[in-house]
């Protein structure tokens, strides 16, 4: 069973989405680690270096994400899971922004998957299932 | 400092204050003395002051509107809030930035330099804080109505200082409500401390001729949560502000869905807020009510969320809410842009004033849901009660730590979050899983025979299943989250 | 011919069809053979036939949505349908130009030649007649929804027989709804008799097993009109439909904008239709109701136009009406995009299903509306037949000439246009000049004291002026007229 | 006293605004001549001729305006009355169009005044006024 860190980053406090996306990637066989809201970079890392996750699942909705995620993949780096997947959806950025260029952004950053504001968990159920082989 | 429900001593409250003045190098300002606010504030002409607006409206019967709304930059709010003021808000805001919120001055700050740098915002609010009372005069100077600071912070104390001195008459927010849906790991003995410093401010100004309106945040986490549990916090709230002077109190109340339910949800949570000031006899006070649109997930498209804030609009106008806090078509996708506001606006004063001379018909259903909420409203609050020895501070403070009382969603740590709410087959937010819910059995009973109700006419088993599927439901344009048919 | 309420024979209707099938050319062609046309209906699928679809929405108590729409090009035409289908419309329409609504075929054809030259639609709709069987077969064979024609044509019966013929299962009008709001100097008797013709055609099919769908138009001038006259129109109406062997009826109502009326109006509609048609002995009736988004002036700026469409339509999902006839953004300005008309179609449909499983609490005030209302209707319906000596048809046309039956702003010389109506202090329409209305006095009461404590709290004198303040209303975002303060 | 003839061309039938429109010009002191909805052109000059009227306001609600108004002047100057006002408004073409381009296909089919959709009459008292000179 692949292990997968949940969480919510920066300051942002949006706790509901959190809690489906636990329930739903429960359901869906994972190991859930959850580290909940208000989360730094390295709550998220410690959590996937303990649970030796296979996957990183950042939530942003408030807005600051483009602040909150910068150099998250530096970070992965120097703490030796420089390999880890990396995704981050919810509303990433503030405001209605062309995703094409959001998605870009982050890309640079280090993300593997950037998904588009709204998109519910189970429409990424299918990434997860291939990126995670299984 | 230990906490109970007392009004601070005026000497102590001083000498907290200077304490929190320094938080901040915008707390040094001169502007911030007392006497040269109170000053200012004197100088604010009543179709500007909020309380006196209130007032007015409520004596006429109507609802007025209010929109969220707040960017980094000084210029650039100030011109969304003209926008909006042409659109016909009658109140305005300034939503805070969440950095702020969780006073973290200096993210602000970089956050702030940097959408200026790059001209586009990189915050999601208007960090008050940073921009200090110079700044917050200007945008109180450009506009023409009443305005108010909406943010989400445990602890307000500087941003309350600076937002008064600068001539904004109200202040959303309180030691409950400001915590619990906007925190994780802060005590609630700590956030009630700092909200009744915010309270005291208020009383301060108050004892000096100056109205101020204050506003406990009605929606908490926005997502399913039962009426009689977010009136019992209203007013709890509300007996806090009043213990420390607060005069004028606008409690709210976010949409849950249900047109009966809601429109009780409002009238519940204004008689019995004034019967339990009443019983606790502060005198004087002018109580309001704020209807919030739909404060869950929001549908994409456009014209679906539209119809939704015209909808809630509806609502609010039939339940005669005071005041009607507008969303934009932009919500579900992000911060919405000056025109997508705009248009909530409209739309939301349209409904409005088209249904003013219009209020919901007394019916058996409606009077049956009211009594429904106060008996559940006063069950929970005895509790309170009960377990603060009498004090409502050290009550509620207990009943959290207890899950006597219990918000769903919520992400913070004082907070149970063992109940499960989900809708009957009416749309109408009930329990499922009561947790510690100080709830008798008779309401338990009535809550179970509902949701059982629901989950036999869609041949399912009750579980977390239904409240998943009920967060879900509205923005994909339903109000209860039947199961999918599965076609064959 | 003589008008009376009687059948028509079958050989007399036959006779008569061929001279109608004689007056253009497109009614030479050879699909409109009956046994031809038989055969084609007998391939429409259930879920493209009006009357079935309508049945199970009723059954499930589900609200459905269709727009208007109608452009003069097929292709064009098509894909307008086929979006509109996409957004969510659960009937399609095609909206007939104004030619062929008054049997000018003849410009009708110059205004789509010329649409088609200079690629700019001329004609205000889909010029049915023109076209033909064969474009209409196209347009039904390119959607995947029942299709109804909508127009406004006092002699219709050409084009309900190419429609029909087309696969099209519904036809909206009739003889008094299809004239007096449309047309001038046709007489009753005549756009009567030529109803006639059409239900007869329709009670022909359904001799031979295939259900088809009749709407009297409900709003008539869309204007003011109280509900009972309204109502009365559509029984009548329905009455005459029934006795040319019609079995699925659905009578309609345009909202006139307070939400306790227009509840009471839909119910009373429908409960008071299917106890005439039983009264009069029609058997195996099926009924269901059409509610339309407000017909009036809408206001111009296309926010404050979807508020409305969408409070349109709670008000209708609250009404439990089987169809709602959506409106656009556009409305005040002109013939939608089908963009526009999405929009509309969307809100329109999102609150619907999000109202489903509520509906309007039962209240005083609800049933007296109803009670008001039915007791207006009978006293009318009474009338009516009492100077037709018992036949409905003889007796509508008689109670036009004397007035008994009158309705607000229409253009045709059949009417009296003698009564005045105006919204009371709920914003409900009443009267406040009856001409020779068939209302007995206690009614008439009822009426006038209404509109006196409106004026009397408006501090004005009872007169037109009050009645044109409620036609601007509206448009300008208020239900009631009230007069302008002057700013001092 | 000055004569003004009103009504709604073609096979429009919109019949509200005409009544407003009728009600609204006689408060404001002028005769007026009311032909009602379903009018041609004919109707309208026969009209203006008999009662010596100094404008024709035509109002088209229903979107057929551009097709029922040409030849209109032609018609006028046939019949004597060359120099007479002529007012269109109301919702005069089909559907949301650029008003600019609207107003431009009205005057040169020689109408004085061209109003954009949803115009008051109210609004319009003040060039009435202006051009009957009162
Ligand atoms: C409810 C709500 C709140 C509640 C939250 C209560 C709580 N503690 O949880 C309250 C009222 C407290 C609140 C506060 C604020 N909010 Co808020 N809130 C919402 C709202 C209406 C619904 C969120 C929700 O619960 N949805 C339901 C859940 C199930 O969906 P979800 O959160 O989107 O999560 C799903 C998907 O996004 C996805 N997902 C999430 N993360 C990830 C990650 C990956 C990798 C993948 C694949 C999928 C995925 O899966 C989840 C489950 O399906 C949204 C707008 C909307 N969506 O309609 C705004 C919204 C998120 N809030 C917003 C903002 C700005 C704020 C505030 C700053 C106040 C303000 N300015 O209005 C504060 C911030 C407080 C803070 N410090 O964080 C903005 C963010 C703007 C932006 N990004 O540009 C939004 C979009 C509203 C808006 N348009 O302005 N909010
Ligand atoms: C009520 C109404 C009807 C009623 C009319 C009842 C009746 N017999 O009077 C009914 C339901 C029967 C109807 C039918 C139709 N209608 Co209709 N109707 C309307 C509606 C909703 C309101 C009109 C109204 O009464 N307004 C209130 C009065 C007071 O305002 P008014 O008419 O605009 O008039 C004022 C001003 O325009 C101005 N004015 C008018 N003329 C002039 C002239 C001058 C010189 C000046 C200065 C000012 C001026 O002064 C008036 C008083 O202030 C309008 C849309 C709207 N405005 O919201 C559509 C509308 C006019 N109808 C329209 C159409 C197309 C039709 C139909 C073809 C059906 C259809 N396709 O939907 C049929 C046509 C029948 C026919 N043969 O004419 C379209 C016209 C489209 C266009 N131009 O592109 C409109 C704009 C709706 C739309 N957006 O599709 N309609």
């Amino acid at each position: 069973m692949k292990t997968i860190v949940i969480g919510v980053i920066g300051a942002d406090v949006h706790a509901v989405g959190n809690k489906i996306i636990e329930y739903t990637l429960n359901n869906a066989g994972y190991n859930v680690v959850n580290i909940g809201v208000l989360s730094s970079q390295e709550d998220f890392i410690n959590a996937a270096i303990e649970t030796n996750a296979s996957l990183i699942l950042v939530s942003s909705l408030y807005g600051h994400g483009e602040i909150d995620c910068r150099g998250m993949r530096e970070k992965c780096v120097e703490s030796g899971i420089a390999d880890i997947l990396l995704y981050v959806g919810g509303n990433i950025v503030v405001g209605k922004q062309d995703f094409g260029h959001v998605e870009e952004i982050f890309r640079e950053m280090g993300f593997n998957r950037v998904f588009a504001p709204g998109t519910p968990i189970d429409n990424a159920l299918g990434n997860i299932q291939q990126d995670l082989g299984e | 400092m230990k906490l109970q429900n007392k009004k601070i001593p005026e000497a102590e409250f001083l000498k907290i204050r200077e304490e929190v003045l320094k938080s901040w190098k915008t707390g040094l300002d001169s502007q911030l003395d007392l006497d040269n606010a109170v000053k200012y504030l004197k100088t604010v002409p009543d179709y500007k002051n909020f309380a006196i607006k209130l007032n007015q409206a409520k004596a006429n019967g109507t609802t007025l509107v209010q929109p969220r709304a707040g960017v980094p930059e000084l210029d650039v709010h100030i011109k969304l809030l003209n926008y909006l003021e042409e659109c016909g808000a009658d109140f305005l805001p300034s939503t805070v930035d969440s950095y702020t919120r969780q006073n973290r001055y200096i993210e602000a700050q970089k956050g702030l330099d940097e959408s200026v740098q790059i001209q586009r915002a990189l915050l999601n609010g208007f960090p008050v804080v940073n921009h200090g009372v110079t700044n917050c005069k200007k945008v109180f100077e450009s506009i023409n109505v009443p305005i108010e600071a909406r943010h989400g912070t445990p602890d307000a104390r500087l941003l309350s200082e600076i937002i008064h001195a600068s001539g904004w008459t109200s202040n959303e927010g309180g030691g409950i409500s400001y915590n619990i849906p906007y925190a994780k790991s802060v005590p609630l003995e700590v956030s009630i401390i700092n909200w009744q410093y915010c309270d005291r401010l208020v009383g301060y100004y108050e004892e000096r001729g100056i109205k101020i309106n204050r506003e406990p945040f009605g929606p908490l986490t926005g997502t399913l949560v039962p009426a009689s549990i977010s009136n019992t916090i209203m007013i709890v709230e509300a007996l806090l502000a009043a213990e420390q002077g607060v005069k004028n109190i606008t409690v709210g109340y976010g949409m849950g869905g249900n047109l009966i339910q809601d429109v009780a949800a409002i009238k519940a949570l204004y008689t019995q807020t004034i019967e339990y000031l009443e019983k606790f006899n502060y005198e004087n006070m002018e109580i309001s009510t704020v209807f919030h649109q739909w404060m869950g997930g929001f549908p994409q498209d456009e014209s679906e969320a539209m119809a939704l804030i015209a909808y809630s609009s509806s609502v609010a106008a039939l339940s005669k809410a005071t005041k009607l806090i507008s969303k934009s078509p932009h919500e579900s996708i992000g911060i919405p842009t000056r025109e997508a506001n705009g248009l909530g606006v409209k739309a939301s004063k349209f409904i409005v004033n088209m249904l003013k001379d219009q209020s919901m018909a007394d019916s058996p259903e409606l009077e049956s849901e009211i009594n429904q909420i106060k008996a559940e409203v006063d069950c929970l609050l005895n509790a309170i009660l009960k377990v603060g020895n009498g004090d409502i501070a050290i009550g509620i403070v207990e009943a959290f730590k207890q899950g006597l009382i219990d918000v769903p969603f919520a992400p913070s740590n004082c907070n149970a979050g063992k109940i499960l709410p989900a809708r009957d087959n009416d749309g109408k937010i009930r329990i499922l899983e009561f947790g510690n819910l100080a709830f008798n059995d008779e309401i338990k009973e009535f809550h179970r025979k509902k949701i059982e109700e629901r989950a036999k006419s869609e041949n399912r088993e009750i579980s977390f299943q239904l409240t998943v599927d009920d967060v879900y439901s509205v923005s994909e344009g339903k109000l209860i989250g039947r199961p999918k048919k599965v076609r064959v």
